[in-house]
């Protein structure tokens, strides 16, 4: 289960405990992202919607562009979320696989002292 | 498919006796697998397990007997009920369910819990009987019992913060449920019939099932249960849970709110909202949690786009994200049982000694991102063409923008952070036998369906000539995706990407575990304090009149104690004077 | 049902030997005559045996009387032979026939009653005075019904009060002489001035019959001394009722008196005095002049219902059992005033059928008072504690006594208690059904104290004996059976009220229908 | 004699009168068995052989007359008069008969579990015990097949009296004081209250009978609100709050008198009287139509819903599990007030199912709280950690209960929720749905945390510690409990009976 019982498979090198092959993954996907960019030279794309109702799609690197962006925009967002979202991991008073076996009946909220239990908690409404 | 083509009698009691023809010899399709629930729940492990995997394969057996249009009924209670109504949307989702429970069940062969193993059957056999339901009453029992047996996986887990979940995660289907019975109640009294069929949103019935729907199917802040729950259950519960209730909630939505068009703008916040959370989620399955909700997002938006594609596209989308879906879950559930943990901080490395499940992974993490050839891009394209088709710019530019998510977050980060990153030094051994061969037919049907995507459209409600694989379709989504990738690697480059804490994110569920129980409590508090007050007031009052009777009344009082009989005679003469006056001023006047 | 083929039996006999004519007479005269016949012979043993069989003949014949009267409407009997105005008549009217009998069915079942040991201040050899008064007493509360003449109510109303004077002076307890004392004056202050309102109304009309009188009032009916004679007449019988502020001399009375003369008074004598009160009001002067002209339901209601409260509150504090039952005496008689005062037919059938449910509760309540009292040597509330496994038969027959007093439905509490709603509603009054429930509950409380003492009481110390220092048990058979039997009644006309009802009601048709009304 | 005979044919002459009879009696005959062989031939088991037997005896009598009524009879048998105005009359129809159904079925269940409970607790005054209980009984049928309003008050009064000593069964102080409240309260709401209800109307109507359709139309509507208020509080059975008190005080008594008499008989009682009332004296129309034009005309409901939302959050934070099921009995107990307050058809068949599905279901759980007193000695919930793996038979059957009094499927518990909810909505009373649907969750969790307590994890490898000695209760109990729980899951599969039986019961089909 635990990292010590396998102790021998500790010593065995894996493919990426080499920093030579994570660097030479790395160039293949920067190559692979510069062969998917240039497709669209090589092909024409037709647009999905008909007419003019979203000329800007048919742009050159839109779609490349786009998902650059939004996935950007999405990990900064969400780092900003944390700010305001963040709380400790015992905030609710309940840590899924922390428990296992404690003398509670599932009745404690916020983290009571475990002698308070279902005397007035057990409140069912959450 | 109206009540009044009842062809047979369904009587309570006796046995399935069914229409003439070919569907004398068969159950009603959740028979199987909820006879089999029963059974296991009396049957020694081995035969357990022979049914986990025999049940399912006898269900698709006894399923495929069925034809569109086969309908039975039942008088029950006063009630009309229609027990029974197959067509090919129906179908669809039973074979699906059985599709999973067998997965599901050849997953859980290496766990003796009998808890586990009967509610997942009974589960199984509830989704079937609800997607089959034809009135809403019966829709309604199914709907319950979904609830009911899925919360035991979650209590299977037997610690403390997966038992209040589990509660939780009651509570809000029971809450569905009773939701969906008050439509039920609604919709007799203002159409006179408790078939479910589509409607329009108008009716008082219609938006109450809607928000019961709704519930089960995640919409947005209705969705914390999934993301509460599903973590907190077994590693095979998971898989389980992943499977039945919202695909069965899609079913309903696609069944009862085709093409209305609130739906689609629901389905686009759905499937934008999650991914944020996902990306600061730590818990992994949490992680998948968040994604799926993402994904329902996508069958959400295709029901609202309406008949045709984009309902051809929810439902395809439905059954391949069971698969990819169910196969990520199996793949986590494995690092979990193998690891027992099941954060992405503490995870890392893992391919080292779980290569193939690690492999599995990245099948199922191509198929959510809808990488072509595999399974998600051959139903995602369809939402997302008909939602251009039908000219939503905004939605569609959501839909993409969620789907350069999806690749983000389901697609990148659930098998970077457990079986690479940094290495967590954990060697767990690879995952059971039966693990491997669940998730390597979950794999390989993903591929299958992805490459051969026909045979899945043959059997989508609609007809369809949807070809996914055109050159624009494949290039754009290739650039999509690679470009996220892009951003992915180049923030955790430059160290910008937010590393994995320990921690809770707040959503919307905080109202309901924290600001509820307190207002609950206070307000207990409140009314207690107002009841005692009210009781010892009136105690106050009932000692004044007890003393003013005492001081009257007791032997000691004015009016109890013996008068001397003075006192009487004086009380005569008293009455005797104005017993005078009266007569007196009687016969005066 | 056995009562009425009794009946009929013996009024087979009556009509064979054509000696029924008589029966009225016979009915006062029985008693009358073996009350000095038990002072002769001066034999403890003849005059209970004589008592008992007097007393049950006396019930025969009222049940005789009652069909007759039932069948055949007011019987007369000129006695002496002297006819109507002249002479003394007397006049069996189907509310007197229906009085007498529940005198005589208390009377019968209280000498039923073995009063072993000492009850009584009477030295045993002396014990055959106390049966001479007995019977003087049932003697005069009979024939105060039977008659039909002024005066001679009031002759037999101090026969019958200067005899219950003498039992009450015989309780055991010194007490008991000063409740007799203060009796005496206040029977005698009523009786004079029953006696002042006979003499004024005789002063005007001459005669001294009730009907007569009846038939020539109307023309002097607005003459003061005819208003005067009637306050009289109304405040004296007040007094011998215990109407509200006039009660005072009722709680000793019953309280230290010989048990079985609380059993026998508290079930008759005011009964008797409430018939009277009804001939005269509604005979005599007439609803119309009595409620109409004078007003009478303006005193006469709030009296009624103060002393449904009174009564009531005052019982919830004693700790004497006999005091509480003598205060909730004085309640319930204030239920058959308040009927009285309605002056309709529901009103008054609830008055009369209240004096039969009354009577028979509250004698069997005294009754089992003195089966306790003869067990432990107390009659306290606290005597009860824990009685409820020592003697069970006789708790349960308070228990069930008491929920008549109550007014449960199922007892014969509730029968006249409905009445008397109905007479409330009748009356356009829904008020005072109200408050006619409200007071009932007062009533769960005084019951219900005992009833706890009786099955949660924990006797201490030397509780647990009874008077003689022997364990306390159940109270002997010759005791307990008349207790059982009026206890019993209580049930049987609660839930099949029909005869008590019928019988009641037509004798509230044929007094409200009576002269002037 | 010959009045006897008299009697006697004239039972049996009209049609099912006889039968009435029977069932009326057979309780009473109970009783007197018991008392004779217990306290004079003194053999505990002829005194609960005779109990069991006549109890079958009785519950066949009852369901003898389920042919008729649903036939269309309506078997009378009229006594005589015991009050003016009030003839101690019976008459058999539907909800009376569901309702005697239920109790007498009940009670052989009960009485069973009662033998193995009382002996297994070494109780005393046992003969005393099953005496009243057959009283009991007998008052409770008495009052499902009373023909007028006063038979009906006999019969209620009956029940008070003869259940105070069951109630109060350990004669110990607390015992008194408990039963002074419930004696106190039920017995000056109903002489205080239903009397002058039953008074007024009789002032009204000139009839106390009840006749379908009711006897009160043409009375002025704010009248009729008013009347529907004294009916609501004076049948303090029904316990509505603040005269609920009497319920969980009543809990001092041995958990078989809790279950039949706060789970079936006394509570029933009470709202089946109070389903009776509106529906047979009011008449859903009337009262409807009056409660559309009185603006307080909705009071009853408010009331309602304030019962059933403040007694399940109380009943959340009791700990003692015979509390926490009486404050959930009060709130059960106010949806079938609701369902008769709504005034519509299908609402009153809903509470009237509701009636059986909730009695079955209470029932369950009771058992359950008395077999786990004596088969683990605890009667906090807070200690009750892990005793379900003990005693796997009888939390499972608190566990069906529990979803039956949810109203999950497929328990029996569904189907009356779904008839409240519809007439509920049929009559526009949104109050009431939301009250249904919030008193659903509420019961989740104030039910299942006790489920999940009892099949918590024992702690690490604890052999002994604090659930040694836990075990199953007797058999005698433990079949009862199962048999009953079982009922719960027939009675969804198979409600028919019940559904045919009360269609249209309140006055036309729906």
């Amino acid at each position: 289960m635990s990292a010590d019982a396998s102790s021998k498979n500790g010593d065995r090198r894996h493919l990426w405990d080499d920093p030579k092959n994570v660097q030479i993954l790395i160039w293949v996907f920067w190559a692979c992202c510069a062969i998917v960019f240039a497709l669209d030279f090589a092909f024409h794309r037709h647009p999905s919607f008909e007419g003019e109702t979203l000329p800007i799609e048919e742009m050159v690197g839109f779609y490349s562009i786009y998902g650059f962006v939004a996935c950007v925009l999405l990990v900064l967002v969400a780092k900003q979320m944390r700010k305001v979202l963040m709380r400790s991991e015992d905030y609710y008073g309940e840590v899924l696989g922390a428990t296992a076996g404690e003398p509670d009946g599932g009745a404690r909220d916020e983290g009571r002292a475990p002698d308070g239990e279902s005397r007035e908690g057990r409140d069912g409404g959450d | 498919m109206a009540a009044t083509e009842t062809h047979a009698q369904y009587v309570m009691g006796e046995t399935v006796r069914l229409l003439d023809g070919p569907l004398q010899a068969l159950l009603h399709p959740a028979l199987p697998l909820l006879v089999a629930g029963v059974v296991a729940a009396l049957a020694p492990p081995r035969l357990r397990k022979a049914l986990l995997v025999l049940a399912p394969l006898w269900g698709a057996w006894n399923l495929l007997g069925f034809t569109s249009g086969d309908l039975v009924s039942a008088e029950l209670a006063g009630f009309e009920l229609i027990l029974l109504r197959v067509d090919k949307l129906a179908f669809l989702f039973a074979l699906l369910f059985h599709l999973a429970a067998l997965l599901a069940g050849i997953y859980a062969l290496h766990s003796d819990d009998r808890m586990q193993q009967v509610a997942g059957l009974l589960y199984a056999g509830s989704a079937v009987g609800a997607v089959f339901a034809g009135d809403l009453l019966v829709l309604f029992f199914f709907w319950e019992l979904l609830a009911i047996t899925s919360v035991f996986l979650i209590w299977a887990r037997r610690e403390t913060a997966s038992t209040r979940s589990g509660l939780r995660y009651l509570l809000v289907h029971i809450a569905s449920g009773v939701l969906l019975l008050i439509g039920a109640a609604l919709h007799w009294i203002e159409f006179g019939t408790l078939v479910f069929e589509r409607m329009d949103l108008g009716s008082a019935a219609s938006w109450v099932l809607l928000l019961a729907i709704g519930i089960k199917c995640c919409f947005p802040l209705l969705h914390t249960w999934l993301v509460d729950a599903y973590p907190a259950a077994t590693e095979l519960g998971t898989v389980y849970l992943a499977s039945f209730t919202t695909k069965t909630a899609v079913y309903a939505l696609a069944r009862g709110y085709e093409g209305c068009e609130p739906l689609i703008w629901i389905g686009m916040a759905m499937a934008m909202f999650p991914i944020f959370y996902a990306v600061i989620e730590n818990d992994l399955r949490r992680v998948l949690g968040y994604s799926m909700i993402n994904q329902i997002g996508f069958m959400v938006c295709g029901v609202g786009l309406g008949a045709g594609l984009g309902v051809n596209g929810a439902v395809a989308h439905a059954f391949n994200d069971v698969i990819f879906k169910g196969l990520l879950f199996m793949s986590m559930g494995a690092v979990l049982l193998r690891t027992g943990r099941i954060n992405g901080s503490e995870l890392g490395g893992l391919y080292k000694t779980m290569p193939q499940t690690a492999g599995l992974c990245m099948v199922g993490a191509a198929s959510i991102s809808a990488f072509p050839l595999f399974s998600g891009f051959v139903s995602k394209s369809m939402v997302m063409t008909e939602a251009a088709h039908e000219g939503y710019v905004v939605v569609w530019l959501a839909l993409l923008f969620a789907s350069a998510g999806v690749f983000h977050h389901a697609g990148i980060k659930i098998p970077f952070f457990a079986f690479f990153a940094h290495d967590s030094g954990l060697r767990p051994k690879e995952a059971p036998l039966n693990m491997r061969v669940a998730m390597g037919i979950a794999a390989l049907l993903c591929i299958a369906i992805g490459c051969f995507p026909n045979a899945l459209y043959a059997l989508l409600p609609y007809a369809t000539d949807y070809h996914p694989y055109d050159t624009t379709h494949v290039v754009q989504q290739l650039q999509l995706l690679f470009f996220s990738a892009l951003a992915f690697v180049t923030l955790m480059l430059t160290g910008i990407y937010p590393p994995e804490l320990r921690s809770t994110n707040l959503d919307v569920d905080w109202f309901a575990r924290r600001a509820a129980p307190r207002t609950l409590r206070v307000l207990a508090a409140v009314g207690g304090a107002i009841w005692y007050g009210v009781l010892a007031g009136l105690a106050d009052v009932l000692k004044v009149v007890r003393s003013v009777v005492r001081w009257l009344h007791s032997p000691a009082g004015r009016l109890g104690e013996p008068w001397p009989t003075g006192t009487t005679v004086f009380w005569a003469a008293t009455l005797l004077g104005l017993l005078l006056l009266f007569s007196y001023l009687g016969s005066a006047l | 049902m056995a009562a009425e083929s009794v009946g009929q039996g013996l009024q087979q006999v009556a009509l064979s030997t054509a000696f029924d004519v008589h029966f009225p007479a016979l009915e006062v005269v029985l008693p009358l005559v073996a009350a000095p016949l038990c002072f002769l012979f001066r034999s403890r043993a003849f005059a209970r045996i004589l008592s008992a069989a007097v007393a049950w003949l006396t019930f025969g014949v009222a049940l005789v009387l009652l069909q007759k009267v039932l069948a055949e409407g007011t019987v007369r009997y000129p006695l002496g032979g002297w006819a109507a105005p002249y002479g003394i008549e007397y006049r069996v009217t189907v509310a007197g026939a229906w009085v007498i009998l529940v005198v005589s069915l208390v009377a019968a079942l209280t000498l039923l009653f073995d009063s072993r040991g000492s009850a009584s201040r009477l030295a045993p050899e002396r014990r055959y005075l106390y049966y001479s008064a007995f019977l003087l007493c049932l003697a005069g509360l009979l024939g105060m019904a039977i008659t039909g003449d002024l005066f001679n109510i009031f002759v037999f109303l101090e026969i019958s009060s200067l005899s219950s004077y003498a039992l009450i002076a015989l309780g055991r307890d010194r007490r008991a002489l000063m409740a007799s004392y203060s009796y005496l004056i206040m029977g005698t202050i009523g009786g004079g001035f029953f006696m002042i309102g006979v003499g004024l109304l005789y002063q005007m009309t001459g005669t001294l019959n009730v009907e007569d009188m009846a038939q020539r009032l109307p023309a002097v009916l607005d003459t003061r001394t005819v208003l005067v004679g009637f306050a009289f007449l109304l405040v004296g019988l007040s007094i011998k009722l215990a109407v509200f502020p006039l009660h005072q001399w009722l709680p000793n009375a019953y309280t230290f008196a010989p048990p079985r003369v609380s059993a026998f008074l508290a079930g008759t004598a005011t009964k008797v005095s409430y018939y009277v009160m009804a001939e005269v009001v509604f005979v005599l002067f007439g609803a119309h002049f009595v409620f109409t002209e004078i007003g009478l339901g303006a005193v006469l209601m709030p009296l009624s219902v103060a002393a449904m409260f009174v009564g009531s509150l005052a019982a919830i504090y004693q700790a004497d059992l006999r005091r509480l039952l003598a205060y909730s005496s004085i309640g319930q008689l204030g239920y058959m005033t308040l009927g009285l005062s309605l002056a309709n037919v529901e009103g008054l059938t609830s008055g009369l059928v209240h004096v039969f449910n009354h009577g028979v509760t509250k004698s069997g309540l005294f009754l089992v008072v003195a089966c306790v009292g003869y067990r432990t040597g107390r009659t306290t509330v606290r005597s009860m504690a824990g009685l409820g496994t020592r003697m069970p038969a006789t708790s349960l027959a308070f228990v069930i006594g008491g929920m008549s007093l109550i007014g449960v439905p199922g007892t014969a509490g509730f029968v006249s208690k409905w009445e008397l709603i109905r007479g409330a509603l009748a009356a356009e009054r829904l008020w005072l059904a109200a408050v006619v429930l409200v007071s009932s509950l007062l009533a769960v409380v005084y019951v219900w104290r005992v009833v706890e003492m009786i099955y949660f009481g924990r006797p201490e110390g030397l509780e647990s004996l009874g008077r003689d220092g022997e364990p306390v048990r159940e109270a002997p058979f010759s005791m307990l059976l008349p207790t059982l039997i009026l206890v019993a009644a209580t049930v049987v006309f609660g839930l099949w009220s029909d005869p008590t009802l019928s019988v009641a009601r037509s004798a509230a048709v044929e007094l409200l229908g009576g002269a002037g009304g | 004699m010959s009045a006897v005979g008299t009697l006697l044919a004239e039972l049996f002459a009209e049609p099912g009168s006889g039968w009435i009879a029977a069932g009326l009696l057979l309780p009473v005959g109970a009783a007197l068995l018991v008392a004779l062989l217990g306290w004079v031939a003194r053999s505990a088991n002829l005194r609960d052989g005779a109990t069991v037997v006549v109890g079958v005896a009785s519950a066949a009598t009852v369901l003898r007359l389920w042919g008729p009524v649903s036939s269309g009879e309506r078997p009378r048998w009229l006594l005589w008069s015991f009050a003016p105005g009030g003839h101690l009359e019976f008459v058999v129809e539907p909800l009376g008969l569901v309702f005697a159904t239920v109790a007498s079925v009940l009670w052989v269940v009960t009485s069973v579990y009662a033998f193995g409970y009382m002996r297994g607790h070494h109780e005393e005054h046992q003969t005393r015990f099953f005496c009243c209980f057959a009283i009991a009984i007998g008052a409770a049928i008495g009052v499902a097949f009373a023909g007028n309003l006063l038979t009906l008050f006999l019969f209620y009064e009956l029940l008070t009296f003869s259940t105070f000593p069951l109630v109060t069964h350990h004669q110990t102080t607390a015992a008194r004081r408990a039963g002074r409240v419930y004696f106190g309260i039920l017995l000056s709401t109903s002489v205080g209250l239903f009397l002058l209800a039953i008074v007024w109307t009789w002032w009204l109507t000139g009839t106390t009978d009840f006749r379908p359709g009711g006897i009160l139309a043409g009375t002025s509507p704010g009248v009729l609100v008013a009347l529907l208020l004294l009916y609501g509080y004076g049948i303090g059975k029904a316990a509505l709050m603040p005269a609920h008190l009497w319920l969980p005080a009543a809990m001092v008594a041995p958990t078989p008198v809790s279950a039949l008499l706060h789970a079936v008989a006394v509570v029933k009682a009470g709202v089946f009287s109070v389903l009776k009332v509106v529906t047979m004296i009011f008449g859903v129309d009337t009262l409807r139509g009056a409660m559309d034009r009185v603006a307080w005309g909705d009071v009853l409901i408010w009331i309602g819903c304030f019962t059933v939302l403040s007694a399940s959050i109380v009943a959340l934070r009791q700990d003692n599990l015979k509390r926490r099921l009486a404050y959930s009995t009060i709130g059960q107990l106010a949806y079938i007030v609701l369902g008769a307050a709504v005034a519509s058809q299908i609402a009153a068949q809903g509470a009237a199912l509701h009636i059986v599905t909730h009695a079955v279901g209470k029932i369950t759980l009771f058992f359950c709280a008395g077999a786990i007193y004596v088969g683990a000695h605890k009667t906090e919930i807070s200690t009750m950690r892990g005793i379900g793996w003990r005693m796997p038979f009888t939390m499972g059957a608190f566990f069906v209960g529990s979803l039956s009094i949810i109203g999950l499927p497929p328990l029996a518990g569904a189907w009356s929720k779904w008839g409240l909810i519809l007439g509920a909505s049929q009559a526009g009373e949104w109050l009431v749905v939301a009250t249904l649907a919030a008193s659903s969750l509420l019961s989740v969790g104030y039910l299942l945390p006790v489920v999940l307590q009892a099949f918590a994890p024992r702690q690490g490898g604890a052999a002994g510690g604090e659930d040694a000695g836990v075990q199953e209760a007797p058999l005698l109990c433990v079949v009862p409990l199962c048999l009953t729980a079982l009922l719960c899951v027939v009675l969804f599969f198979w409600p028919t009976p019940f559904t045919d039986l009360l269609s249209g019961f309140a006055g036309g089909p729906p």
